[in-house]
């Protein structure tokens, strides 16, 4: 066999790896979208905040410190301590839900009853908002996020593979986040779905998802649920952020993962937690191999912008409806 | 059922031949069986009203009647022509405009504009005229306006011209509805349950509409309905449908004795 | 309370379907485009020829643009930045190969050429609807720019990969190009924005905007009383489109003068023309006016408070305008989420009912 | 004074249609509000619909004489059937549409009419009930052909085809029409109007040529009305006053008569139109102010303050202005700001912004109301009148305006007040008869031409205003001597807005009772700020609270008419809440609703005698006619109330 067939491997199985990336991200948007209905546009921008404050905490940064500057002339910029990564994730979690408490209190409350579409210029709303302060509140320089999750090629897998192909062929090159990546969002993924199958409040989600009366009728106000909700949905962010923040700094273009989820979810479908897993899956693979086997060679490459969206898009003018909507019978 | 010959009504209304025929119409959502092998005939000029429990297989009938479902098996002739695959918008076109159960008003338009739609296959101007508000566009519109006027003095709407339909009572959207068909000058006029969830006094200024819409601009109509009441009252003649099966068929006098029909509506009530 | 309308009424249907059927109306909208011609060109100075005025006449084309597809016909987009790339690389490509072609002509063409693009991004909206359109439509907007990016024949193979405006002029006035003077400039673009604002109302309030509002409204009912969905839909990518496109020419042609796709065309810009349809008003032309005047403006203020007053280094300012304009955003939905417009029209009528509260 | 000569050059109606046609063939002579816009015809199109239908009429074989009833709502096509009628010889007879089946067959038996122009389906269908007594009447033209497909076609003609085959007949038919009108003069009957009467068979008033021309030519003048004025007409086609506004000032001043889509719409056609002439009965105009009033108490406080400031100067500045008194600078400039901020938009959503001259007529009206809208700046004047004398026998000139007097003498009528305080008139407008009733003529009119109006008032020696008191018959004694005059004291109930109706008794008696009505509107606003629940007028009607103020009311009244030196023995000692509102239908009020006051009361006799007696409780049962016609009856149990009375101004010596 040829090494080019084993680099296509190795690029399919890296593909397999950031599709678990996308899944991550486009989970967010599910929980949120079959909860509470909204096409949450801010879960990108949920990522890179979360991620920034992580960063923040662990580097003991001061919030706010440029603009503290800038008004009073000051020039102060960190406590001066460091903050384990545990703690600081911790932190950040509570950040998250603090967050998720105030878009209810001050959004979603005031949005009820309202057309999705405007419900989804809200979140839009929301994401810039999110951003600016974000980077007011931490500075918008690149920052470098290091919670311990070993990073760099896996030298084993290398070496232990290398003997497939050919002379040059040095063995599949993975990079260990990625791996480490994979398994968190397994367990994230199993969590989740536990978490919905076996708890009240679990079921209390799935019932608004059907309709918000029968989650009221389960004790739950709709208003806590959107709370825990996003609070998920946070969390889900940060475990995204903390990935992508990782591999490839923190910084403005974190918050794009977002776009990245898109067409992930009109694959799998807005409220499928299945459909954004595998979905996530075809993307990465397909993009990263439309990229090497098409895309580098007569396209003049960085066809990833656009493939993932151009292969929903197709795929949904024949099936509408997903992959794993079922068929819409249309009534009048 | 299907004589041909035109006779005259009793009230002096002449009832031409048949406008639509329903040949064998059997209709499946994957298992369910919607509607099984129903056969009836629509006649020109009549009132011709289809009724039966909830979930007889009503509403499926008037969407198949307006090929907005498409029966697996049997054929639908439209003025003695089998009708191929169309799309609804083109069977519009041809001549059949109806109601809805659940009212299906444009709410984000004022009266006039919703009945104006109903005179879209009517107005044929480009583009571009209508760019300009030149020429066709402007005569067009002009044009069209009389005859919707002339359908909101029917209807005795004049008042509510100009608001918005997400306004109305309940009563007068389904008027507003009724005149956006009539606006189409069908040949065939399809009301989905009219009546549904009006009070006495609005079921009676609705049949009151009905039937001077047939007397006066000869339309024919089909209705659908699931009390038996009024449209006993309107209709020439009566469908009655029940499991997606026709159990009757004839003049309101033959279907009320008929025994099939008294065990569907006295039996035990069934809805889906 | 400042209206008068009794013995204000009319005789035929055309006067009944104007589009300011009240005599006060009209006469304000009369004035307002004599002062916009007239005055207009006299007062205008650079600073606010570049940081408004131009800016806000070619955005509301744009808007006018969107609104007739979001508003008008229902269908969300988010490709707008990648349309007005069409019409901005268009209107290059045409300037450059045919160099005596009226800017007129190039202008018009642009639009033509966004529209095509238009209908082939709004065949898949027969099929797909709601947010999974919306979703789709990035997909014009992120293939387009990279398109515009990766091949090198439509920015005529420069090195920077930028495109430049050459100069063109019209009736021996430069309105593109170093020696364009903000005078001319802005007439050329007032007039098209009023043209085009005539065109609009004009679609919108006929059988086509009839047909838009029954497909956005209700598109089952709207295809059974015999509303062809394709067809209908498609017009209204093409309208908007073509406006669209002729907005992105301008903005290349007249304002920016050179741009790079990425970063003048972005999905930026597609958001910035949208946060401009539901500020100002969906489904309305004032409010696309409202909406572009409205996101022109805020920016300039906010740049003038915090750097100008307060001092901030400017990429702070950025940020607080971030911080801002989301927020204001959010503010506006909860308020009034249909928009300025919507003001516009309750105001108007507790204005017709004064001293009456209703 | 049947006056021998034919009078000048435009002495019938069509001609002076002729005239306007030939003078302003291109301004508007009608306008209606259908399918959403002003239909308009300009006074040449006005003419050609008119003789198209006149040689339809023809056609139809109608006689010089022949009776032509129309009944219908406010349109032009019944104007033209009108003065078509008089085109060919026949005589116009105008019916009230909501009349009932009898009394439509009375009046068309008497007229023994031989057409009638009916609007539609309803109007038919009552013809077509009573029509086999109806032995003259050969055909029945209808205007609207709907639900009338499967009705007998023998005796009924579509509108639009009479004048079609009008149309087509033309040049055999235009001489018949020529010589026709060669032999009309001033004398030739005009129209023939029934007074709906307060008692009895209603008459049917004989108006000449004469009558209608000079009267409309000279009040016309009066209030220089042009061919640029236009006037809503809204009021019954058979009322004598429509007939004068609407043809006999329109056609010799050539101005516009617009007619509303409906009579729901009126109110919103008013001000779409917004005519620059305008009549109301005190009723309507009553009705407006208190909409008004309800709709201000919703307003933000703010507004409220500007409104009530702005009222407040306007009250006297307005009428100032009106009446050309010399006005201050700065109240001036106040009232201009006002009328910038408040009265202009007011009047202007009211739709009488336009308005140039506007009459009110038929009861006397309160002066409150009478301000109102003399603050606005809208030129309100009062006009006594009746139908025998077509309309006009006093009204007041500009500058000359008040509440308490209907004016003085229209141009070219002598007055007259009787020994008994009953006003006489004589003038180029007094009737000549009434059809077939010689006997009630005589009564009315004597050989000099001098007419009993059968109201009773007296001329103010200062400003030669007349001022009206009542009705002469209903004028009374008490029984200790003193004058008794209902009318004057009801009408200062209803100055309240919480009073729509009263009626008051006592002739004969020793002290004055009344029933009361309570304004639906008014009090029911009321109720529903003071939270008080209701379901009907009766029970809102037997509410203490209601009675509370009701006889806060009544006090406050008491206390004014001590103050007369005639009628301070009117006062109201006793008085109770109608169970139900005086209808027209149960024959309780006139179609121009006015109180049937014996027929109230031997209806009302044992509430009559609870007032009289001592009970403070009465029960009783009543019979009333519901929309539909159908007959019920509803009994309640009525509270009688005594009230404060007030020691009389002794009558200076």
């Amino acid at each position: 066999m040829s090494a080019n067939f084993y680099y296509g491997i190795e690029v399919f199985l890296n593909g397999l790896m950031a599709g678990v990336m996308y899944s991550l991200v486009a989970l967010g948007f599910v929980l949120i979208f079959k909860a509470s209905g909204i096409f949450n546009y801010a879960q990108g921008v949920m990522a890179l905040f979360a991620a920034l404050c992580l960063v923040g905490f662990q580097s003991g940064q001061i919030p706010f410190s440029h603009v503290i500057n800038a008004t009073f002339g000051t020039d102060i910029h960190h406590f001066g301590w460091h903050m384990p990564a545990f703690f600081a994730i911790i932190l950040t979690l509570m950040m998250m839900i603090l967050f998720a408490f105030l878009v209810e209190k001050f959004l979603l409350k005031h949005l009820v009853n309202q057309e999705p579409i405007i419900l989804f210029m809200a979140t839009i709303g929301l994401a810039y908002f999110m951003e600016g302060f974000g980077d007011l509140m931490w500075g918008s320089d690149i920052k470098k996020l290091d919670v311990g999750i070993p990073q760099g090629g896996n030298i084993w897998l290398e070496t232990n593979t290398a003997f497939l192909g050919g002379p040059d062929f040095y063995g599949f090159y993975i990079d260990n986040l990625d791996i480490w990546a994979t398994i968190f969002a397994a367990i994230l993924v199993i969590a989740l779905i536990l978490f919905s199958q076996y708890t009240k409040t679990g079921r209390a989600l799935r019932a608004v998802a059907d309709d918000h009366q029968a989650a009221l009728s389960v004790g739950i106000s709709l208003r806590t649920i959107w709370v825990i909700v996003w609070s998920i949905a946070g969390f889900v962010a940060l475990v995204a952020g903390i990935m992508w923040g990782s591999k490839s700094g923190v910084q403005f273009s974190l918050s794009l993962i977002a776009l990245k989820a898109l067409p992930v979810l009109m694959l799998g479908g807005f409220t499928s937690i299945p459909g954004a897993i595998i979905g996530g899956l075809i993307i990465g693979v397909g993009e990263k191999m439309f990229e090497f086997l098409i895309g580098a060679p007569f396209l003049g490459g960085a066809t990833e912008n656009w493939f993932a969206y151009m292969l929903a898009l197709l795929f949904l003018v024949f099936r509408p409806q997903g992959l794993f909507g079922e068929k819409i019978i249309e009534r009048v | 059922m299907t004589q041909t010959q035109t006779y005259q009504t009793p009230d002096g209304r002449t009832i031409g031949p048949a406008v639509m025929e329903m040949k064998n119409i059997t209709l499946r959502f994957g298992g369910v069986v919607a509607i099984k092998d129903i056969s009836f005939d629509i006649r020109e000029g009549e009132i011709r009203a289809i009724i039966g429990p909830n979930g007889a297989g009503k509403s499926s009938m008037l969407n198949v009647m307006n090929g907005f479902y498409h029966p697996q098996d049997g054929d639908v002739m439209f003025h003695g022509k089998k009708r191929g695959p169309m799309k609804p918008h083109q069977i519009a076109k041809q001549g059949i405009a109806r109601t809805f159960q659940n009212i299906a008003l444009f709410k984000g338009m004022s009266t006039l504009d919703n009945i104006m739609t109903g005179r879209l296959t009517h107005m044929k101007s480009g583009l571009a005229s209508q760019m300009m508000w030149w020429g066709s566009a402007q005569r067009e519109e002009t044009a069209n306006r009389e005859v919707v006027e002339k359908i909101i003095d029917f209807l005795e709407i004049q008042t509510i011209r100009k608001t918005p339909v997400g306004r109305l009572p309940y009563g007068l959207q389904k008027r507003v509805e009724l005149g956006r068909a009539l606006a189409a000058e069908p040949k065939l006029l399809l009301l989905d349950e009219p009546m549904a969830g009006m009070n006495v006094e609005e079921k009676e200024d609705m049949s009151r509409f009905i039937l001077d819409v047939n007397d006066e601009f000869g339309t024919t109509i089909a209705l659908i309905e699931h009390d038996m009441g009024v449209v006993m009252d309107i209709a020439d003649r009566v469908v009655v449908m029940d499991y997606g099966k026709k159990i009757g068929d004839g003049t309101p006098a033959e279907v009320r004795q008929d025994q099939a029909v008294i065990d569907a509506y006295l039996g035990v009530a069934h809805d889906e | 309370m400042l209206y008068r309308e009794a013995g204000d009424f009319k005789t035929t249907y055309a006067k009944d379907q104007q589009t300011f059927p009240i005599a006060f109306d009209r006469w304000g909208y009369f004035i307002m485009l004599a002062l916009a011609f007239i005055v207009g060109p006299m007062i205008i100075n650079d600073y606010w020829l570049n940081a408004v005025v131009l800016p806000f006449l070619i955005y509301a084309i744009a808007a006018l643009g969107l609104n007739i597809l979001t508003g008008y016909c229902g269908q969300v987009s988010l490709g707008t930045g990648g349309f007005m790339a069409v019409g901005a690389y268009a209107s290059y490509k045409l300037m450059t190969s045919f160099p005596d072609l009226s800017i007129i002509i190039v202008v018009l063409l642009s639009g033509g050429v966004t529209a095509l693009v238009g209908i082939l991004f709004g065949l898949p909206s027969l099929r797909i609807k709601g947010f999974y359109l919306a979703v789709a439509t990035l997909a014009a907007q992120f293939f387009l720019v990279w398109l515009f990016n990766k091949v090198p024949w439509f920015y005529n193979y420069s090195a920077s990969g930028q495109i430049s405006a050459p100069e063109r002029s019209v009736f021996g006035y430069a309105i593109s190009g170093a020696n364009a003077l903000p005078h001319v400039s802005y007439l050329f673009c007032l007039s098209f924005v009023v043209v085009l604002a005539w065109g609009a109302r004009n679609l919108t309030r006929g059988a086509n905007g009839r047909k838009w509002m029954a497909i956005r409204d209700m598109d089952i009912a709207a295809e059974i009383i015999g509303v062809d969905p394709l067809k209908t839909k498609l017009t209204a990518f093409a309208v908007s489109s073509f406006y669209i496109g002729i907005s992105g020419a301008l903005l290349f042609a007249v304002y920016l003068g050179a741009a790079e796709v990425g970063e003048a065309f972005g999905i930026t810009k597609s958001f910035l023309v949208l946060f401009m349809i539901i500020i100002g008003g969906l489904g309305s032309i004032f409010g696309s006016f409202a909406g572009a005047a409205f996101m022109v403006l805020m920016p300039v203020l906010l740049k003038n408070i915090f750097v100008g007053q307060m001092g901030w280094p400017t990429d702070l300012a950025a940020h607080m305008e971030f911080v801002i304009v989301g927020g204001l955003i959010m503010l506006f939905l909860i308020l009034e989420p249909h928009g300025l417009a919507a003001l516009w029209r309750t105001a108007k009528e507790k204005l017709r009912l004064w001293p009456f509260p209703h | 004074m049947t006056n021998t000569n034919a009078g000048p050059e435009l002495n019938t109606v069509p001609k002076l249609l002729a005239r306007n046609a030939a003078k302003y063939p291109d301004a508007a002579a009608y306008r209606e509000k259908e399918f959403g816009i002003w239909q308009s015809w300009s006074w040449s199109q006005a003419a050609d619909e008119i003789n198209a239908l006149a040689l339809g009429f023809l056609d139809l074989g109608v006689q010089p004489g022949d009776h032509i009833a129309i009944v219908g709502r406010n349109r032009p096509y019944f104007y033209w059937s009108m003065v078509a009628a008089q085109t060919v010889g026949a005589v116009p007879v105008p019916l009230y549409k909501d009349a009932v089946a009898e009394e439509m067959a009375f009046v068309l038996d008497h007229c023994t009419a031989r057409f009638v122009v009916a609007e539609d389906q309803e109007q038919v269908d009552k013809i077509i009930d009573v029509q086999d007594d109806l032995k003259a009447l050969d055909g029945v033209i209808y205007l609207d052909p709907r639900g009338m497909r499967k009705y007998n076609r023998d005796a009924l003609f579509d509108y639009a085809e009479v004048q079609q085959a009008g149309r087509d007949k033309r040049e055999q038919l235009l001489p018949e029409l020529n010589a026709r009108l060669d032999v009309q003069d001033y004398n030739t009957t005009c129209v023939m109007l029934y007074t709906s009467g307060t008692t009895g068979r209603p008459k049917g008033v004989v108006l000449s040529n004469q009558n209608i021309i000079e009267t409309g030519r000279t009040t016309s003048e009066f209030d220089n009305l042009s061919v640029n004025d236009s006037v809503l007409a809204y009021l019954p086609m058979a009322w004598v006053g429509d007939f004068i506004f609407s043809i006999g000032q329109a056609y010799s001043a050539a101005f516009c008569v617009a007619c509303p889509e409906s009579p729901e719409t009126m109110q919103h056609d008013l001000r779409e139109v917004g005519p620059t002439y305008f009549f109301a009965p005190p009723r309507y105009f009553e009705g407006m102010l208190t909409s008004v009033q309800i709709r201000m108490e919703d307003a933000s406080k703010s507004k409220q303050w500007l409104y009530k400031t702005v009222m407040e100067n306007a009250a006297t500045v307005g009428p100032a202005l009106l009446d050309g008194k010399s006005v201050g600078l700065g109240a001036r400039l106040k009232y201009q700001l006002g009328k910038l901020l408040i009265t202009g938009p007011l009047k202007n959503t009211l739709g009488l912004s336009r308005v140039r001259v506007g009459y009110t007529a038929g009861e006397a009206i309160g002066p409150e109301l009478f301000d109102f809208y003399r603050s606005l700046g809208i030129n309100l004047k009062q006009l006594y009148g009746q139908t025998e004398a077509s309309v006009f026998i006093t009204q007041q000139r500009d500058g000359e305006v008040r509440a308490d007097t209907v004016g003085t003498p229209s141009p070219g009528v002598e007055l007259r007040i009787a020994d008994s305080g009953e006003v006489f008139y004589r003038s180029p407008g007094s009737f000549v008869e009434y059809y077939e009733n010689a006997k009630s003529t005589a009564e009315t009119k004597d050989a000099e031409g001098w007419v009993a109006t059968g109201d009773a008032g007296f001329i103010e020696p200062a400003t030669g205003q007349l001022r009206i008191i009542d009705r002469a018959k209903d004028v009374g004694k008490l029984n200790d001597g003193t004058m008794f005059a209902p009318k004057f004291v009801e009408n200062k109930l209803k100055f309240y807005a919480n009073i729509l109706e009263a009626v008051v008794f006592g002739n004969q008696k020793d002290n004055c009772v009344a029933f009361i009505n309570i304004d639906l509107t008014a009090v029911g606003n009321w109720a529903e700020r003071n939270n008080i629940a209701y379901s009907s007028y009766q029970e809102l009607a037997a509410h203490p609270r209601v009675y509370e103020m009701i006889q806060e009311n009544i006090t406050a009244v008491n206390e004014s008419v001590a103050q007369d030196e005639f009628l301070s023995g009117c006062q109201i000692t006793r008085f109770l809440i109608l169970h139900k509102e005086l209808d027209a239908d149960d024959g309780e009020m006139t179609r121009t609703q006015k109180v049937r006051r014996n027929v109230i009361a031997d209806k009302f006799s044992d509430l009559l005698d609870a007032l009289y007696g001592d009970v403070s409780e009465i029960h009783t049962k009543t019979e009333v006619t519901y929309e539909d016609g159908r007959k019920g009856s509803i009994s309640a149990t009525l509270e009688v109330r005594d009230t404060k009375t007030f020691p009389r101004k002794q009558v200076a010596a």
